[in-house]
């Protein structure tokens, strides 16, 4: 009853971490990223305060109205520059 | 995972006539291909770029990709089209991307090409991280211009 | 008669990859490098082509493409371009024209390949004659929306 | 002095003809049409009643009203099918 959540690119050296499985008790995004802003101020700076957060769950762009449940993927990431 | 036999995430470089031959094999009627790549610019933000790291979310990109390529069939008559996009250490002067589109009639085949790059730069979860000469580590900035770019098709 | 480097009028076929080196020897500013490969169609208006024959007004060739080329300078910022077409009999799939252009960002790139072969289509002297399967010979018909894709640029 | 005068495509094969010099008398690629004209109907179909008739003068795209004189070289021909 885990959800598997994600961090790329400056997020992953920002936050020290690339993933990490964590319990399902998240309504949605936005409860999900208020947990994590108690981390400390770089979780809070990249995920609570960050106008241009990007977010996907199961692979798909989402937003912090998305829902989550058990098994999903999360990923947070800054605005991707490819191509 | 599902298939897609028309993305390609690879380290490897890849050859355009090769791919282009590739596109083009079973389609007697195609009139027109536009191919785009996109290469390591030797300068960015005023500063020389040593190296270019490009990194990736391994099964979001390929979906990605391939609703954007699936996009650009249903808006414009398409015979067929490819999008390889590297990952990993590049160099100036390297090739990043492939975007190559296939028509009956030019025009098509044009767009739909602009269209999909526009939306790879917005919505393909790729990063780039530059390495300066003296060293220093930074990752690339998303431009403004690109979400304009994007603005313009829908 | 005056030299012109980035124009080539030639009956033998052209290597996309080649030419594409050739092209951006020498810039290692580039980013973007959009190219267009205009083929033979195995069918034309409803008929099926055996063999399609390219004529043209050599001088007057060369002089209107580099017109076009340094058109396209003049409009977008470039770094290099490319103008390859051939002549003589050709057959479906072959490669008949090549316009590629390589900039620092894509849009001019993209913008400059389109307007290039727009212009090409209505300004550059070349014919194309076609043969059917039973022999019969052809001349093609200019296309009223060449007219219009050229009037877009205006 | 003499005009060099082309024919391309289909004009060549319906006048018969792939070039030929021609004296210098006409001030104009109009008054080179009317005496061309005279030649027969085929001339006068391709060249004076022709609504597509493309026209150039030393390699440069020209009209009716281009001026010519000796040593110019006149092209006639339809419409370009390049590309």
């Amino acid at each position: 009853m885990m959800v598997n959540v994600l961090y790329f690119a400056s997020f992953r050296e920002m936050l020290g971490k690339a993933d990490e499985q964590l319990p399902a008790t998240h309504g949605d995004v936005q409860s999900l990223i208020a947990e994590l802003a108690t981390r400390g101020d770089n979780w809070k700076q990249a995920l609570l305060d960050n106008q241009n957060l990007q977010i996907a769950v199961n692979h798909d762009v989402a937003s912090r109205d998305t829902r989550i449940q058990a098994g999903d993927e999360v990923a947070f990431f800054p605005p991707v520059t490819g191509g | 995972m599902a298939h897609f036999p028309h993305i390609k995430i690879q380290q490897e470089d890849f050859d355009l006539s090769t791919e282009i031959a590739r596109l083009r094999e079973g389609h007697a009627d195609i009139g027109a291909v536009v191919s785009f790549v996109g290469t390591v610019r030797d300068i960015n933000e005023g500063d020389d770029v040593a190296v270019l790291e490009l990194e990736h979310y391994p099964g979001m990109t390929e979906k990605a990709l391939e609703k954007i390529r699936l996009e650009a069939h249903e808006r414009w008559a398409l015979e067929s089209s490819v999008i390889i996009h590297r990952i990993g250490k590049m160099y100036p002067t390297d090739q990043i991307v492939l975007v190559a589109v296939s028509s009956r009639h030019r025009e098509n085949a044009f767009y739909a090409s602009h269209f999909i790059m526009d939306y790879l730069k917005t919505n393909a979860p790729f990063w780039k991280k530059e390495t300066l000469p003296n060293g220093e580590e930074r990752w690339v900035d998303a431009r403004l211009s690109d979400k304009d770019a994007e603005k313009r098709w829908k």
